[in-house]
């Protein structure tokens, strides 16, 4: 569904990827793995065009969608969590969610109504504005938001963080809800986490790809958790 | 007892709005040692920096600095009576050379900046500290590049470096070794070593690497939602069942 | 090697102006004139805006004020040159200290407004006070003061005279803020310039910084100020208006903030335009603006600012490739 | 006590057609960041196409419903073809930018229309004076004063209530994430701009019937444009709305009771409340 | 490097200048005029009506075989109604053109701030608007005329008006500037002599400069209730606030309005019938004042030409070329001096009538036009009727009493 083939981005003058070539298939979800500023964030927000590549190939079903905008990408399937949520602070949760389905203009199960049955805590907070929630509550919301495109694929970057463990627990439920219909890349450093809800995992330092296998082989591999994860 | 403390801070709160950041927390520091601040994001690490050093008024509470109050002072007040600080977020003067950022510091150290009309390459004494600072960080042989073009651990040294050059009586750190590689990290942990043994100064760190807090702190505070969770040596904090259960998930035997 | 060739062109530039009277009609001289005053008022705009990161958008009250002080002498007391200039130059520092002391207690757009606001006061006062500065009229009609060198009296009427003059004391202000900026303080400027933030945190209080450099910026630019008006022969109210502030910000972006050099740069273009222009149409401003936005469209660093650059582009290219 | 309450009512007219303007200034800086030195000269160039317009098309209405259009429309190309590639650099150069456009709009006016002056009536209907509190006021005044308020409601139900509304604001508090949910930014960008010079444009039909309209008429109002939307708050609809309300009444009132300083007072309102709230009357801190 | 670079771009950019600039003092076979004018800005219809007064001289002359055999060149500056930059325009004219005369100037701060300097270059100016009777005046000096009628003159015949209606208590509506606060005192001044029983009000309005909105000042005027307003607004200002004076109602309350500067054709062409007829109006020239054949014939050539009646502005640049055409020929020659002493005491015709510089202050002496406003319907604009035309004696005061002192 998604191939990334050596792509190099750049901040200004810093080469921050240096060469990420992964690929995602249709029902997968697939983590990224690796440590404060290892490039993670980075390889999401290339993926999504917010920073467009400088060299290499990223393919969206089929089609080369290197370098297309972040509207663009939504259009084609793909939506976006970024790392720091990201909520429009004075839209209300109702209006967020609406926004993104009205932007998005992509027909599919999910609709503002849907949403605010599967995540029942949104509903009670519908009204209220976005900006005025708990870090929890945005971080849930911004998953809701996301998923109003209907997307075929979902980036997921570091949904944990910062959040009390309860609220881990109830946002790994939903992952597990959605991952049904959904292709999921996601972004971690709470490597426990993330082995959980995925099939595949990548480990990616200073810009580049160290390690991949399957769920099970990470966990495995003592060695890469404590060289690359710091676990 | 009581004057080898030399930050304390009592009953202090902070709150943006309706949320408490920070709630109650009560700590002291001790002169001479390295103490760890831990807790995962989002905890109040940041805010509890940023209220110490002057950048956020407290909303409620006291923080005292070698025995002094300090707790409505403005930033460079506090940062003039010994108290300084590095940044989370790489946080130096970009388009100036290397030298010229550890240079800044050290003109506000010695209070020549108001010194209007002799040259800076003329104060040979500041250039030559300058000098051995940068040769201390071993970052010599980059004294006169821009900052901007360093590799981001350069620019982490950079930072350590000007909060090291105002000759601060303690020094908060915060998260030093965030985004680093492994090398890096080693490097700015035996530099961290090196400092503390050289001079003396009072160590101040927040980090979310446990291996590089449990081998450099003497004292570790546990921040979790704002409050103070467990203080005590890492020892005692790495069997407290609290910590671990709570909030650290089991992964600090990993 | 590279310091040579600097003082080199600096010196070969300077004997230039010197020299540039000796084979040059009336007219070029007084237009160089305007352009080297016009240079000092836009550098000293810069050593807020490019050094230490303030746009100010009332620059013109202490240029205007400079101005005043200087006409007023002229007309009532008849004191020579130097200490003439001194006076307006003091006039101006003393009011840039009280407008100061408020406007650095902001930044960015906001510092940009109220220094803008209390410009646009001043010009009011100098516009209103008909008794003491002839209202819209101006001050005119004065004498210029003589220059006493102590061992000998000179005239500046003609456009010559008057030349040598200016540039002698432009360059000694221009010596004056390099230095100013090569100093610590300077060095504690271009800190606050790249991060306020970071500088309040090595012991400095930031507003006092501010304070002093906007001093230091309305001192030099009342110097200009008072060579502008005995160089017109008049002090009027649109020496003060924010149209006239808008000169140096203009001048500053237009050959680069950053490059010490830049707003000479800056107003020579600027000048240089508008007079090719006018020459051949009554429409200037139409041609003014459609130079002016490939410029700012195309020289990110403003013309000298990015000239240098592509030049140590080229270098380093050369020198991989050599 | 009559004068000060028709002079009230002159302060609020005078504040209306400054809102209106202002509303321009300050959505483009809220939603893009840009001030645009440029909004007077489009003000000007709506008045003088009004009046062209009205001439040729008979219809004060009509003129009002084209001109704005066109003005708009000129906005939107300068907008792709200018300011577009100046996004990511810094705001002087967006500020120097509208001012070289400012440049050529006011000398391509008086190229076009010549540097004279022109005048339109009201149109019928408006043209006529009603009595009021003891004395007689232009009806075109009152109408002034009402529209101000209408565009205001409008404008208000526009931003809250419709889906444009409703992506302009998010992409006002985020402009990456506003791409990033699937809202093409670029687009709403130029259509923002569009609608922006277009309420300047309407500003100038809408002032052309009170006033002269000739060459530098824009320069006139920027400043005290730029005023409102800081005296109000950058980006604050409501600050533009208030902000304009408060400098047509300290001008109206300042001819009544301080002659002397009316020239300062825009000014000293301007310093007085910047230095007791930093982010203007409503601006967000 | 830096300082390389920008030594090296200096040093061409200037170099390319002196290199350009050298063409000053070219051509002896023509007499340069150099010529001020606003272009630019709220006032820039007074550049072109002047630009246009000033051609139409200039063709009809060189086509008629110039002056002393020689042709009359003309280069137009913007003085952008500043000060400094008139200056530096007739610096660039005086030195790099090398004119030998100047015409022009709009603004009484603009004359004001360049008049002094005249004694520098030594060239002679002939201003033909701005009407500050300083520089003509305390300011006046050798090389300084006026042809066109000044503050006093236009004053003074307003007081005459005014004195002989019934009106008492008068207040003002004037520019925020030296021109209309001198107006307003002049005024004062005058009337106070020929009408004693006059009352001046406290209650007056000045507003500044390309002011938005007037209503506020119209208010606080017709809450004081006068009988009479005199009022010096001009340019867009005047158009400005007659349109929000028309609507409320100002001009039905009975006021005696004088105008000083109301018969301006720009300001009447711009309000056509929104002009209130009935009101008194002055001007510095008025195009159906005259029925002399030289009126008549600029008349009907500047409406061929440019397709509106001729303003003010515009007849007094024509007139400007006309009185210099004259004097040269008197001298017999272009030197400067000689000229300058050919038009003390000239007397020439032209379209506003004969017209005589006095040699005292070098002030032309000549007919002042008011009116009351009327519609015509063979005029698109008002024009004046009744007609009052004082004699230039009348008007003008005497040489002791302006201040000037012309050694």
């Amino acid at each position: 569904m998604l191939e990334v083939r050596e792509i190099h981005t750049y901040y200004g003058d810093s080469h921050v990827l240096q060469g990420v070539s992964f690929e995602v298939n249709k029902g997968e979800v697939v983590c990224l793995l690796g440590r404060n500023g290892a490039g993670k964030t980075t390889t999401m927000r290339s993926v999504m065009g917010v920073v467009p590549p400088r060299e290499g190939k990223i393919t969206f079903l089929g089609e080369e969608t290197t370098g297309l905008p972040p509207y663009r990408m939504v259009k084609k399937g793909m939506a976006y969590v970024p790392e720091d949520r990201r909520v429009f602070p004075d839209l209300t949760v109702e209006e967020n969610l609406e926004v993104a389905y009205i932007a998005a203009r992509r027909e599919g199960r999910w609709n503002v109504e849907v949403i605010l049955e599967l995540f029942p805590m949104l509903n009670r907070l519908r009204n209220r504005k976005a900006g005025h929630l708990s870090g929890g509550e945005q971080q849930l919301m911004v998953i809701a938001r996301a998923l109003m495109a209907n997307p075929a694929m979902l980036i997921l970057d570091e949904p944990c963080e910062g959040l009390a463990p309860i609220i881990v627990e109830e946002l790994e439920g939903v992952i597990m809800e959605i991952r049904q219909e959904v292709t999921i890349l996601l972004a971690e450093q709470n490597a426990p986490f993330a082995l959980r809800v995925s099939h595949r995992g990548y480990v990616i330092e200073k810009g580049r790809i160290k390690f991949h296998g399957t769920t099970k082989e990470l966990m495995e591999n003592q060695e890469i958790q404590s060289r690359y994860l710091a676990l | 007892m009581e004057d080898k403390v030399i930050l304390s801070i009592e009953n202090l709160s902070k709150a943006f709005g309706k949320f408490y950041a920070i709630k109650k927390v009560s700590l002291q520091v001790s002169k001479g040692e390295i103490t760890a601040l831990i807790g995962p994001n989002g905890a109040g690490k940041t805010t509890f920096y940023n209220v110490v050093t002057g950048k956020y008024k407290p909303t409620s509470g006291r923080i005292l600095f070698m025995g002094r109050e300090i707790t409505n002072l403005p930033a460079h007040k506090i940062a003039r009576l010994g108290l300084g600080r590095s940044f989370q977020i790489t946080n130096i003067f970009l388009e100036n050379t290397v030298e010229e950022n550890i240079l800044a510091a050290l003109v506000s150290y010695h209070r020549k900046g108001l010194s209007l009309f002799k040259g800076m390459n003329r104060y040979k004494d500041l250039l030559e500290e300058a000098h051995s600072i940068l040769e201390m960080l071993g970052l010599k042989d980059k004294a006169q590049e821009t900052a901007k073009n360093l590799a981001y651990g350069d620019k982490r040294l950079v930072e350590i470096g000007i909060a090291m050059a105002v000759h601060p009586k303690m020094i908060m750190l915060d998260e030093p070794t965030a985004g680093m590689t492994p090398e890096e990290t080693e490097r700015m942990v035996s530099m961290i070593q090196t400092l503390f043994q050289e001079t003396g100064i009072t160590f101040f760190l927040t980090e979310h690497d446990m291996k590089v807090v449990f081998s450099i702190a003497h004292r570790i505070f546990v921040l979790h939602q704002g409050s103070l969770l467990a203080q005590g040596t890492p020892e005692e904090i790495r069997n407290n069942p609290k910590v671990k259960e709570a909030y650290l998930g089991g992964s600090l035997d990993a | 090697m590279k310091g040579m060739a600097k003082i080199g062109v600096l010196v070969l530039t300077i004997a230039f102006l010197f020299l540039f009277p000796q084979f040059a009609g009336a007219f070029p001289v007084l237009f160089l004139t305007e352009i080297i005053i016009f240079s000092l008022f836009a550098m000293s705009f810069n050593l807020l805006f490019g050094y230490t990161g303030l746009l100010s958008f009332g620059h013109a009250a202490f240029f205007g004020l400079g101005g005043y002080a200087m006409a007023l002498l002229a007309q009532h007391y008849h004191i020579s040159m130097i200490p003439s200039l001194f006076i307006s130059m003091v006039v101006a520092g003393a009011s840039a200290a009280i407008i100061g002391f408020f406007c650095i207690r902001r930044d960015e757009i906001y510092f940009a407004m109220l220094t803008l606001g209390f410009g646009m006061m001043v010009f009011t006062l100098v516009h209103q006070w008909r008794s003491l500065t002839g209202g819209s009229d101006g001050i005119t009609g004065f004498e210029v003061p003589v220059l006493d060198l102590m061992v000998k009296k000179f005239q500046l009427f003609s456009p010559w005279s008057f030349y040598y003059f200016a540039l002698v004391v432009c360059l000694i202000f221009t010596l004056f803020l390099w230095m100013v900026i090569h100093s610590p303080f300077g060095l504690i400027l271009r800190s606050m310039r790249e991060n306020a933030e970071r500088v309040s945190f090595i012991g400095i209080d930031i507003k006092f910084y501010r304070w002093i450099a906007f001093i230091i910026a309305g001192l030099v630019a009342g110097v200009a100020g008072g060579l502008f008006a005995m160089y017109d022969r008049m002090a009027s109210p649109s020496m003060v208006h924010w149209t006239m502030s808008a000169k140096p910000v203009l001048m500053t972006i237009l050959g680069g903030s950053r490059v010490f050099f830049g707003p000479v740069l800056g107003a020579l273009i600027f000048y240089l335009l508008e007079h090719t222009i006018t020459q051949y149409t009554q429409s200037w401003m139409i041609f003014l603006g459609a130079i002016l936005i490939p410029i700012v469209i195309f020289f990110p660093e403003g013309v000298l600012g990015t000239l240098i650059s592509w030049g140590k582009r080229f270098m380093k290219g050369a020198g991989h490739g050599g | 006590m009559e004068t000060l309450l028709i002079n009230i009512l002159n302060g609020l007219c005078y504040g209306m057609l400054l809102f209106i303007i202002s509303l321009g200034l300050t959505i483009i800086f809220g939603v893009m960041g840009v001030l645009n030195f440029a909004h007077g000269s489009f003000y000007m160039l709506g008045a003088y196409l009004g009046l062209w317009l009205a001439l040729h098309l008979h219809s004060f209405w009509l003129a009002l419903l084209v001109a704005p259009l066109l003005v708009g429309a000129l906005g939107a190309i300068s907008e792709i073809a200018l300011l577009r590639p100046l996004y990511n650099r810094d705001v002087s150069f967006q500020l120097l930018l509208t001012f070289g456009v400012l440049l050529i709009l006011d000398d391509a006016v008086k190229l076009i229309w010549g540097a004279g002056y022109h005048s339109i009536d009201a149109p019928k209907g408006l043209s006529g004076t009603v009595h009021l509190l003891g004395s007689t006021y232009p009806v075109y005044r009152l109408f002034i004063a009402i529209i101000g308020p209408v565009i205001a409601v409008v404008l208000w139900f526009f931003f809250h209530k419709t889906a444009w509304g409703k992506m302009i604001r998010a992409a006002a508090m985020d402009r990456e994430m506003a791409s990033a949910i699937g809202i093409n930014v670029p687009l709403l960008f130029t259509a923002v701009f569009f609608f922006g010079t277009l309420l300047a444009g309407m500003a100038g039909v809408l002032a052309a019937p009170l006033r002269a309209v000739g060459p530098a008429m824009g320069d006139n109002i920027i400043i005290a444009a730029f005023i409102v939307v800081v005296v109000g708050g950058l980006g604050s609809f409501v600050g533009a709305f208030a902000g304009a309300i408060v400098l047509g009444l300290v001008e109206a009132l300042g001819v009544q009771f301080v002659p002397h300083l009316q020239m300062a007072l825009p000014y000293m309102l301007l310093a007085l409340v910047l230095l007791v709230r930093p982010r203007g009357l409503f601006g967000s801190e | 490097m830096r300082r390389v670079l920008s030594g090296l771009i200096a040093a061409v950019f200037v170099a390319a200048m002196v290199i350009g600039g050298g063409e000053a003092f070219a051509s002896k076979g023509t007499i340069k005029i150099g010529s001020v004018y606003i272009f630019s800005g709220f006032a820039a219809t007074y550049g072109q009506f002047a630009k246009q007064g000033l051609e139409l001289a200039v063709d009809e002359i060189n086509k008629s075989g110039g002056v002393l055999g020689k042709k009359l060149e003309v280069y137009f500056e913007d003085s952008h109604a500043k000060p400094p930059i008139a200056l530096r325009a007739i610096r660039k004219l005086v030195y790099e053109k090398g004119v030998d005369f100047l015409i022009g100037l709009d603004s009484s701060g603009v004359a004001k701030g360049v008049v002094p300097y005249l004694k520098e270059l030594k060239v002679p100016l002939l201003i033909t608007h701005a009407a500050t009777p300083d520089v003509t005046g305390s300011q006046c000096n050798k090389y300084t005329f006026r042809v066109s009628v000044n503050i006093n003159q236009n004053v003074m015949a307003a007081a005459r008006i005014a004195a002989k209606t019934k009106a008492v208590k008068w207040t003002t509506i004037g520019p925020d500037y030296a021109f209309g606060h001198q107006s307003w005192e002049y005024f004062q001044k005058y009337l106070s002599k020929l009408n004693p029983r006059a009352k001046f009000m406290k209650t007056v309005a000045f507003p500044k400069i390309a002011t938005e909105d007037y209503s506020p000042y119209i208010t606080a005027i017709m809450a004081a209730k006068p009988d009479g307003v005199f009022i010096s607004l001009w340019s867009g200002d005047l158009v400005n606030f007659i349109k929000q004076a028309n609507k409320m109602g100002f001009f039905n309350q009975g006021y005696t309005v004088l105008m000083s500067l109301g018969a301006a054709t720009e300001v009447l062409y711009a309000l056509r019938d929104q002009m209130p007829t009935g009101v008194w109006v002055g001007t510095r020239y008025w195009f159906l004042a005259n029925n002399s054949p030289v009126n008549k014939h600029f008349v009907e050539a500047y409406k061929a030409r440019y397709g509106v009646y001729p303003s003010y502005n515009a007849q007094n640049a024509y007139a400007a070329v006309y009185a210099l055409k004259a004097a040269i020929e008197k001298a017999g020659t272009t030197d400067r001096m000689a000229v300058i002493k050919a038009l003390e005491g000239l007397k020439v015709e032209v379209p506003a009538g004969d017209i005589y510089i006095r040699p005292g202050d070098h002030q032309a002496v000549l007919n002042v036009t008011w009116g009351s406003t009327a519609e015509d319907p063979k005029y698109p604009i008002r024009i004046l009727k009744p007609m009052v035309i004082f004699k230039g004696e009348e008007v003008t005061p005497p040489v002791w009493e302006t201040g000037c002192k012309l050694q």
